[in-house]
């Protein structure tokens, strides 16, 4: 049969990086920011994401939380991607994020007050230029491109501040993913993608959403860099965010970072994880989560100790009990709000609405 | 024939269809093992296996582009959309596409496809999943819209939507999938589409609501009826097209009419129920068409969602203004 | 102050904002050297720089998606949809994002942005050219839907769009783009927002159009004229939110009214004024309110246009039906 | 500074393919399809096709005829796609490819119908299964997947039927092509992409759709086999999607294959390339147009001469008059074809609508 002769055109190739393997021993040396305060650091950020999200599910079980989306098992992502971003950076979450928004100042209360369905928890009082919480899977990721554009339109030299994001392993089968990551490398625009790869979206595994070997890869599509990490290991993740970040700052465009985890929880609270996920496949997941390797090299460094461990468990115990008294004890929203914060100003053309809202949530309270 | 909810008739009428129609397949985000988030496809996969019932990837507009790559090959596609929410990011396949491939073609090619989506609010649900965009798809020319408001309905529409040779598209009010139980009869029988259902008599209003708002509408009827006023409950189930006729039957008798929805107010369903029944019935109306609706504003995260839906009182408040009307309102 | 056209106006009013305020960036598809498909751009990038005016790939979904992220960083984009007909993908970010981020965050951010597109048929283009859905537009909370319909209204409503803190679509009807010349002074100054504009007085019907279909309107205002009947006609320039009161001064007048829009007539904008004005006059109303419309079916391809469009002859016939109402149309 | 050791995760190659240069020599040994007959065939498609673009462009001048898209200089394109499918196969268009449509049994009166403002034009009388040319960008290609979803369900054993469709390289930066491409990887559909990067999206130019080198290697965000053609040689093209097709057909699942081309017309009749295009650029790709070299070619096997040239032109000349004489004297579509074809049977809710619209195209006639 007739062969062809073809010319070889272009060629790539997808990295992963790996500092910590699952039992804690560096793979290769550390980098310089690994030192023991920032990676002890890095563990109480951790292990404070993993309290708020059981505390969370615990709430949702007796009713005080609507449905939540825990990130168990991939806290080194949201604190890898946190600790790499400057105050002055913007981030746009999607709504599995409890590290990245701890660390961006964003309260434990306003995240319990998002998930109990309340609006005030998104107007983050100490992240103001963040972007809220992002239900519509991808969409955030074009609203990153925006943020960037804007970022660089206002700050023309370098360093730039940057826009950072993450996303679902779902959420690049979306073509927004796909058109956002397209504009940024045409544009050159300082943005960090970061897929957190947590092997299922809801019930569809990885390898259903797509045929690519890796999600780094899809960066080829658009003419942009990207690497594979190892997403239970913050080092990894921190390394490359921090990679990505320090990129945009000097004006080399954007890139884009698949971090490998796993969703060890269900998808929400109103999932049930046990109709499509292997039990076997949950067990040995969870040999490769993001602490324990963290303590165990930490231990194995001398600079952490049970004692350690047993003071900072009742230090963060105290931290969400003081959360949640104020989670609790906040008024509740008024009903006005449903119009006040729909424009800068309630054109007249809805002011019978609003006296009609008035009247009835009188006659309801 | 055991009772069975709105979301097991929905089960039950897709699986009768899958067994008795090679044509059709199933698909959507996690319709597959997990039978779909609200285990409207509960079973189906193990039943009809991977190649009839699939999982996609996450893409909406994917659902709805592919549906329509099917359907003009002679494939009978039900496509589900988690929730309507989510399903914006397909309009421009359903409304540049699904619904004009046949007027394209001069009826070469034909759509006879399903989009369905659970819509509404009231379930203490995150942000964009309690969404009442049905307006938006009446707008659309040539799209059939239905709304199912009982086990029963639920059955024999979804059964009359996949056999019909248009696209349709399925609304299925989820905060009642499992609070009505009603006995079903696994027949195969469709229901007729583009045709109200007259759910309670009455000589004083005429109400009309559909999906999940009739629960409210029927006990504010109940309500009524122990002031002495009776009012005339219909649901439409197929919003566009509209039986317009038997919404101006009731009128003649009545006069007055609320239309009850949960979607925001402007150019809402209700707007063309009004309009339609000023065009048809002017004479008739011995008041304006009142509408008791959800607010112009987004639907809110769910502590206040209770404010924003049409309760009992707030249906109950309309019909009171409907009877009294002598007068205009005010314009304040 | 020469004369100009409705496009010109587009131009003139980006060319003074973008020299205002530095803070505006205009995008699109071929909206930089191309300066527009319609040329609504000319000249935009060479002024004022590739930073501030771009071409997009091609993809409207990242159009309005990247709008919103620039917006709540303090730009105030301007973004371009070449057609209507194309903006459909760009829906999920206008409904789900540009127009309830300042909701969602209680206030924190904002999205001061246009989505700017050409509407309309009647310029015998190829299909999907000639889409008229500003309905779909209006139905959705917190969205402002603006279509100018002088080269004078195009200036001043676009810069108060453009300067309003809040989303706006704003929608350019392409057929009057270059057939309508008038003096616009380029002096900045904005028109009102959500306000009507009576374009000519009368007394015994009150016609409502917008955009293009005011051409119609007013030749047949014209024509009734002739024949003794005079037509207040009124262009609300803001779709939503509507300013409904000043159609009902008109309607202390007059009693009667019809609609006119190109859009399909099923759950659109007629419906909306339609129900509106039973709600807040019913009493004044002689006659139901009419609707002379696009048909509910797809906008053909341009042989068959003209029979879609409303003509004048269908304008005129939808008011005579209005004056000589007494009793109920057939509803054969 | 330090830099990580990385493990390489996965690397891609992107070849081109070419088998006629410019000048119509063989770069390598043609293929055993490139026989003389076939290659006049294929020559004879390519004329035919540009003389439809260039009538049809002189009929939209006149009035005749609305906007048109002309192919000049891609009609390697068509044509090598069509010459490799099979009837049965099933072709998902897009707005410029006269040469494909004449390939598929697509009439030139319906070609004229469609741009003169005529649905009727789209009513493909021998090619039934095939969809209707397809405006908004990138959306056949969602149609194309599904469409070869279909083929391979109704017909689970091999050699399937597949399904081919094409759009431009403005198309590429759309998330429903990426959507598209993805779902044909994972479900492994029998599916061919062809994208035909005739260098322009109206004006905008290739390099400002994507930072990506090529637009083949957007295949591997998809998981899917690709490759850059030549795509003003019809031989290249016509082997990649014979090969495409091949592989698809035994279910091996889809390709993408990116046809290197220039658009040496306007991007339609409305458009002016004089603002945007460089002269200069237009001139040099004019050197490279499709059907030159292919008669240099078959000119020099001695299979072709200017006899034969002459009397193709005679031929497809009265061809031409045939079909625009059919063109010219069609009878007008009825109005009421705005209703009858909307749905299968009109809903008696919009018997109003339809009495009404008889009316006044009475009054109107
Ligand atoms: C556009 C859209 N479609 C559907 C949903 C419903 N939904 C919520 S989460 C989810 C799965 C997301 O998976 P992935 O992107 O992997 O993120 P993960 O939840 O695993 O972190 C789906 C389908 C949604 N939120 N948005
Ligand atoms: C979704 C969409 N947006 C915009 C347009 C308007 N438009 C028509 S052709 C075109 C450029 C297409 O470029 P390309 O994909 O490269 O195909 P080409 O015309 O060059 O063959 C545009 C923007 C459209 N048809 N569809
Ligand atoms: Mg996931
Ligand atoms: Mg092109």
């Amino acid at each position: 049969m007739h062969k062809p002769r073809m010319q070889l055109l272009a060629s790539f190739d997808i990295a992963y990086l790996q500092y910590l393997d699952e039992r804690g021993s560096p793979t290769q040396v550390l980098p310089d920011f690994a030192t023991a305060d920032s990676l002890c650091r890095a563990y109480r950020q951790m292990l404070l994401a993993r309290l708020v999200d059981g505390r969370a599910v615990k709430l949702q079980r007796t009713g005080r939380l609507g449905t939540y989306p825990s990130s168990l098992g991939q806290e080194a992502i949201g604190v890898g991607i946190g600790s790499a971003m400057q105050a002055s950076d913007v981030y746009c979450p999607y709504y599995r994020e409890t590290g990245a928004l701890l660390e961006r100042g964003v309260s434990i209360e306003e995240i319990f007050a998002i998930w109990g369905g309340d609006e005030r928890g998104q107007n983050f009082q100490r992240a103001p230029h963040d972007l809220p919480i992002c239900v519509p899977i991808a969409s955030q990721i074009l609203h990153a491109a925006g943020v960037a554009f804007a970022l660089q339109y206002q700050n023309a030299s370098q360093p730039l501040r940057v826009a950072v994001t993450c996303a679902g392993d779902g959420a690049t089968s979306k073509g927004d993913f796909y058109e956002a990551i397209n504009l940024a490398g045409v544009w050159k625009l300082p943005l960090v993608v970061i897929i957190n790869n947590n092997q299922w979206a809801i019930s569809v595994s990885r390898n259903a959403q797509t045929a690519a070997l890796s999600l780094a890869q899809k960066a080829i599509a658009a003419g942009i860099p990207s690497l594979q990490v190892d997403g239970n290991d913050v080092i990894a993740v921190h390394w490359a965010v921090n990679n990505g970040i320090e990129r945009a700052r000097r004006g080399e465009g954007p890139s884009l970072i698949e971090a490998v985890s796993y969703r060890l929880s269900d998808h929400t609270t109103a999932d049930d994880a046990s109709r499509y996920c292997p039990q076997s496949e949950r067990e040995a997941a969870e040999k490769l989560e993001p602490l324990g390797r963290l303590k165990q090299y930490l231990c194995s460094q001398g600079v952490w100790s049970s004692d350690h461990q047993i003071a900072l468990e009742e230090e963060l115990a105290q931290v969400l009990e003081r959360a949640l008294r104020h989670y609790n004890h906040a008024p509740k929203d008024a009903p006005n709000a449903l119009f006040d914060h729909l424009y800068a100003r309630l054109p007249e053309a809805f002011y019978d609405q609003y006296d009609n809202l008035l009247n009835c949530s009188e006659s309801h309270s | 024939m055991s009772e069975i909810t709105l979301v097991e008739a929905v089960t039950q009428a897709l699986a009768f269809e899958l067994q008795a129609d090679p044509r059709m397949v199933v698909f959507g985000q996690d319709v597959g093992a997990n039978g779909g988030v609200f285990r409207a496809t509960e079973g189906l996969q193990q039943r009809f296996g991977r190649e009839r019932v699939l999982d996609t990837p996450l893409a909406e507009n994917t659902i709805a582009g592919i549906a329509v790559g099917m359907a003009v090959q002679g494939l009978h596609p039900v496509g589900e959309f988690q929730f309507m929410g989510f399903i914006y990011p397909a309009l421009d396949q359903i409304l540049s596409h699904a619904t004009r491939m046949r007027n394209r073609t001069r009826g070469r090619l034909s759509c006879p496809l399903v989009y369905r989506a659970p819509y509404g609010g009231g379930i203490h649900a995150p942000e964009h999943h309690s969404e009442s965009t049905e307006a938006l798809f009446a707008h659309i020319p040539g799209l059939r819209v239905v709304v199912p408001s009982s086990p029963a309905r639920a059955y024999g529409l979804l059964l009359a939507a996949i056999r019909d040779p248009d696209p349709v598209i399925f609304l299925e009010p989820k905060r009642i999938y499992r609070t009505i139980k009603q006995q079903v009869a696994d027949s195969g029988t469709a229901l007729p589409l583009d045709h109200c259902f007259v759910l309670r008599e009455g000589r004083d209003v005429t109400l009309i609501a559909w999906g999940a708002m009739l629960q409210e509408t029927l006990s504010a009827a109940e309500q009524l009826a122990q002031e002495g006023i009776e009012a005339e409950v219909i649901d439409p189930a197929t919003l566009k097209p509209l039986d317009i006729h038997s919404i101006i039957d009731s009128l003649e008798k009545t006069g007055r009419c609320v239309v009850i929805h949960e979607a925001a107010r402007f150019a809402g369903m209700g707007a063309e129920i009004a309009a339609q029944i000023g065009e048809f019935a002017f004479d008739l109306l011995k008041a304006p068409v009142w509408r008791v609706t959800g607010y112009d504003t987004v639907m809110p995260y769910y502590q206040l969602e209770d404010f924003y839906l049409p309760s009992v009182t707030r249906i109950v408040a309309g019909v009171k203004e409907a009877l009294d009307w002598d007068h205009p309102r005010s314009r304040g």
